[in-house]
């Protein structure tokens, strides 16, 4: 019904037109709207962590039999909006022996890449901001730059501990992020492109009129790559069982204690983007993007249908959180090396005889 | 991107490109220089995807950037002491050195002045993540396979250096 | 029944002198995971520990010497603040050592009273164990679940009984302060019903969850003859195998009229020490089902003169407390207050444990070993 | 075993030591008192220890107690396997330097143990491997609970 994507693209013709009429170059048109746009994806990937936390607020609250935010704003709405604030009041502590620069320095580098990699991200039916053909790896490839804000963040802080903690997230980061990416390969490999918006597209449709072909119900290798993808995505973004910056915190102190204010909620705020970013990724690559299952085509509009399933896959990620302890270090670079990495490699050899005998 | 939109953001990139390159060098904290390498070599993935070259480009930050720069920043944060981190990194023979660079510099403007006239710049950028794929694993399908021979050599070597003397 | 220790080989048992080198590691005095003010100074060898040296007094509040000024129904406030998860062994076991001394016949009723509220105290303390056991390895709801939901349940009936959550003060020399307000059998009939449950719950989420066990089991291991070469008494000692219960090797109160058995582990890892404190959770309630059934209204309280001297002599009166062996061994020279009180406090001599128990572990492991033994500043700092 | 057989076991081996009577009157509880010289000790809880019919196994607790004319230092020994409980009581004459033989190489729970009641009560344990004040601060003078301390008053520089 009410698809946002032609509506949009209709809006920016007649701005474009508009603005020509009024003696513009078509090239300077052309860069206002696209300005306009990313500025459009810049503050939705602003607002997205304030809902997430909320929703880990409120999910954690019903699961530990209590209520959460309640006061500000109705059912605590407001809640995030007010610590947002909070954290831009709060005095920005720069330790004495920390190096200013780096200091500095360090969550900007872990945010940037953030926003960056929602570019590919296809929202929905002609909402995909840039529909990049190589999608899938730029956002690898841009995610692990945050990777160097939190050793930059270790640096930063002035103290051998937050030095070895940050190192040792890094190290973990490094050692996700391979698995990661194997998990996906097979995705690629199925549907011969690394675009997302087509990847996406290409899964709409029915197996016997009923089972959406989702590469989730792909048999062996949907499942497998499915998992490996989430398991090493929880690993990604630092949450619980994985959660080695605040274990570290326990004994050595974590990379990001000596961060208050704004410099604080920056690195609050990519930790939320890439669990949003995550399952994001997850909806387009495995639950067939905007394509809808049940209701009859149409009753919902496709991107209702990509928020409502990345929201499932963040609520399983909040669901990790309250539920399982922490790994131990060692334990937890040993399942990375000794657990997924094989299995993601069993899986690529998998897909690969299915590609070979389709196309017989 | 209109040539003259495109070749102003060329410039902005080389020039970026540049400064951030000489900081590699002149910069008296170590771990400045690295990160002013992490920039460097962002720009030249940017560059990249100027020339249309998507795939490189993405390749370049997932592979410099985000793996081996961040070993680097490692061993810096591993290894240096804070205090000679801030070593001087000009020493006197710096008139032979610049008397170098120049002959090289001289070369290589000829050169690229040569093949800038030679090749017209060609219009449209399409996508070229897949050829290069069938490149990759039709033609040159021995020297990829040579060269993840050698990486996995040098893989094995560092383990066994790295290993601690008792283990 | 007990099986007896072999003479311990002085290597893996006797404390040495902590060596220099390594890098070192202050754990404390605030600390999330040291359940109040302890400091443990780690020396580290890479990832392993190789000495630990806890650094205990930031909570000393010199008991002992306050005791010999005040008279013997004063004192029991002073237990209270004790091992301050659990008041009411505290108040029971100082009573024990006094009415030992007295020689006075404590009323049925009182006796079951005692031990209803004594097994209720032994939940609460075990749930707070519990609660943060679980965020020492990470998991969070289980302490919202235990600490929250069944502690309070507890800290409310004892409100009803006594009108305090935490010193309570309720256990005096001879019986009991007050007989029970109406209907507060019945509520405490209803929690213990609810509890069984409770406990299920807590087996699902934390107990059998893989990541937990693979946190706690063979880490932190401790051999019998470790334990009571060590002094070692209550969950910690019983995790090792070593089944030894005051409840049952030197019987006070009802208790041997009570059917109830010791859960008992087998290798002494923090697993076992965890989870031999929940089976004991399911103990206690039986044994409270029981009491409730038994209990007849009566008499609560002895006849006792207003003051009253202890003749002279000396007398230790001890009994089993959720962290072990509680004992009050009381000198008194016939004046209304003691000579002298010396408090044989579980923790104190359970938590020296650690210059042995943390050698040898990796440094993420400390945490857990540290939870696992339970210990509470209070009654270690005395 | 009643107290008496461990009476006659012990003074079979040790002559000199004897049970402290129980005073007509006195509240005591049923364990058997014995009164040991300081320089037999270490000789009589190893065998106490070692000695399988007696395997005192399980050292309660240690105290001391401040008589004013003299110091006491109070063992209360039990045995896991047999179930019965011993009390050693060592009295110290001099009051200058009050000094007792360690136990820790025979049990070693009495390691803080005997370091709370040097910081306390200022007896000297000698041979333990690491003797120093574990509850006070260690700059503290004094020790507390001697009947003849006089608390220092409250500092707040």
């Amino acid at each position: 019904m009410f698809e946002l994507g032609p509506a949009l693209h209709h809006a920016f013709e007649l701005l474009r037109g508009f603005a020509v009429s009024h003696g513009m170059s078509r090239d300077a048109a052309l860069l206002l709207s696209k300005i306009i746009q990313a500025n459009i994806l810049v503050l939705g990937v602003a607002v997205i962590p304030m809902v997430l936390v909320y929703a880990e607020r409120k999910v954690s609250a019903f699961m530990q039999a209590r209520l959460g935010p309640m006061h500000v704003g109705p059912w605590g709405i407001l809640q995030t909006f007010a610590d947002g604030v909070k954290l831009m009041l709060k005095e920005d502590v720069v330790p004495a022996g920390a190096d200013k620069w780096v200091h500095f320095l360090a969550p900007v580098v872990a945010v940037a890449p953030v926003f960056v990699c929602f570019a590919p991200v296809p929202f929905g039916q002609g909402l995909t901001p840039v529909d990049l053909d190589t999608g899938v790896l730029f956002i690898f490839a841009v995610s692990g730059v945050s990777t160097i804000g939190i050793l930059l963040g270790g640096w930063g802080s002035g103290n051998k501990f937050s030095m070895l903690g940050g190192l040792r997230a890094a190290a973990q980061l490094l050692s996700y992020e391979i698995p990661r990416v194997l998990s996906v390969i097979p995705v690629l490999m199925w549907y011969g492109s690394m675009s997302l918006g087509t990847i996406a597209l290409a899964q709409h449709g029915r197996w016997l009129g009923i089972l959406p072909k989702w590469f989730i119900f792909y048999p062996v290798i949907g499942q497998i790559a499915f998992l490996i993808f989430l398991i090493s995505s929880v690993a990604e973004t630092n949450r619980t069982p994985f959660d080695i910056p605040e274990a570290e915190s326990e004994l050595v102190a974590g990379f990001h204690t000596e961060f208050s204010g704004l410099k604080f909620a920056l690195f609050f705020l990519a930790e939320y983007a890439y669990v949003f970013l995550a399952s994001a990724m997850g909806t387009a690559l495995f639950l067939g993007g905007g394509d809808g299952f049940l209701l009859p085509n149409g009753i919902l509009p496709s991107w209702i249908w990509f928020l409502l399933k990345t929201f499932a896959l963040v609520f399983l990620f909040l669901w990790f959180r309250w539920t399982y302890p922490r790994l131990r270090i060692d334990r937890l670079m040993q399942f990375c090396w000794k657990f997924l990495m094989p299995w993601s490699f069993v899986n690529i050899a998998l897909t690969g005889l299915l590609v070979l005998v389709r196309q017989r | 991107m209109s040539p003259s939109l495109s070749s102003l953001v060329f410039y902005a990139f080389s020039a970026m490109l540049v400064v951030t390159a000489v900081g590699v060098v002149t910069l008296r904290n170590v771990f400045y220089s690295a990160v002013s390498l992490v920039a460097a070599l962002t720009i030249v993935a940017g560059l990249f995807v100027l020339l249309g070259a998507d795939f490189l480009g993405a390749a370049q930050v997932l592979v410099y950037v985000g793996g081996i720069l961040i070993i680097m920043l490692f061993v810096i944060m591993l290894s240096q002491q804070p205090r000679d981190l801030l070593q001087r990194q000009t020493n006197d023979q710096w008139i032979a050195g610049l008397f170098f660079a120049l002959t090289i510099g001289v070369s290589l403007v000829r050169a690229f002045t040569y093949f800038v006239s030679q090749t017209p710049p060609d219009g449209d950028i399409a996508p070229t993540s897949a050829s290069l794929g069938r490149l990759l694993l039709g033609e040159m399908l021995l020297p990829f396979e040579a060269v993840s021979l050698i990486l996995l050599a040098a893989l094995v070597g560092a383990v066994v250096f790295g290993q601690e003397k008792n283990a | 029944m007990s099986q007896t220790t072999t003479p311990a080989s002085a290597a893996d048992v006797f404390p040495q002198a902590p060596p220099e080198k390594g890098m070192f590691i202050s754990l404390g005095p605030q600390h999330p995971s040291t359940h109040g003010v302890l400091r443990v100074a780690i020396t580290v060898d890479g990832e392993t520990v190789t000495s630990a040296q806890p650094d205990i007094g930031y909570l000393h509040r010199a008991t002992e010497k306050l005791a010999e000024k005040r008279t013997y129904p004063q004192i029991i406030v002073l237990t209270d603040r004790l091992d301050y998860l659990a008041a009411m062994t505290n108040n029971w076991s100082y009573c024990l050592a006094v009415e030992k001394m007295l020689a006075v016949p404590i009323p049925e009723r009182a006796e079951y009273l005692r031990i209803i509220v004594g097994e209720l105290q032994r939940i609460a303390s075990h749930c707070v164990f519990l609660g943060t056991y679980g965020i020492d390895i990470g998991a969070y709801t289980p302490f919202l679940v235990a600490f929250g939901r069944e502690r309070e349940r507890i800290l409310d009936l004892f409100e009803e009984l006594c009108g305090a959550r935490l010193t309570y003060n309720y256990i005096r020399i001879g019986g009991v302060m007050a007989d029970t307000p109406a209907g507060w059998e019945k509520k405490v009939r209803e929690f213990v019903k609810e509890m069984w449950g409770h406990i299920q719950e807590y087996d699902t989420l934390l107990t059998y969850n893989p990541i937990f066990m693979d946190r706690t089991q063979n880490i932190g291991l401790m051999t019998p003859e470790m334990a009571v070469a060590w002094g070692i008494t209550g969950p910690n000692l019983r995790a090792t195998g070593f089944r030894a219960d005051v409840r049952k090797d030197d019987p006070y109160s009802l208790y041997p009229q009570l059917k109830f058995d010791i859960p008992v582990g087998k290798q002494g890892d923090c697993w076992e020490r965890y989870q031999v404190r929940v089976s004991e959770m399911r103990e206690s309630l039986k044994m409270i089902e029981q009491c409730l059934d038994r209990i007849q209204p009566g008499e609560w309280m002895a006849k006792l003169p207003k003051v009253y001297r202890v003749p002279a002599g000396e007398g230790y009166g001890h009994l089993e407390a959720p962290r072990g062996d509680l004992g009050f061994y009381i000198i008194s020279d016939g004046s209304p207050s003691p000579y002298r009180m010396h408090i044989r406090a579980p923790s104190f001599i359970n938590l020296q444990v650690l210059q042995q128990l943390l050698k040898g572990w990796k440094v993420a492991d400390v945490v857990a070993i540290l939870g696992s033994v339970d210990i509470v500043l209070g009654e270690v700092d005395r | 075993m009643t107290n008496d057989e461990i009476l006659a076991v012990i003074t079979g081996k040790f002559p000199e030591i004897q049970a402290i009577p129980k005073v007509q009157g006195q509240a005591r509880g049923d364990e058997l008192y014995l009164s040991v010289p300081a320089q037999k000790l270490p000789e009589l809880c190893r065998f106490l220890r070692f000695d399988p019919p007696l395997a005192f196994d399980f050292l309660s607790f240690v105290t001391s107690v401040d008589w004013k004319d003299r110091y006491e230092v109070v063992y209360y020994l039990v045995s896991t396997l047999h179930k019965h409980k011993l009390v050693l009581k060592v009295n110290l004459a001099d009051r200058a330097t009050p000094e007792v033989p360690t136990v820790t190489d025979v049990w070693a729970g009495a390691d803080w143990q005997e370091r709370e009641i040097f910081d306390l009560m200022g007896i000297t344990f000698r041979g333990h491997y690491n003797l120093r004040r574990i509850l006070l601060p260690d700059d503290w003078e004094g020790h507390p609970l001697r009947k003849d301390y006089v608390p220092t008053p409250d500092r707040y520089d």
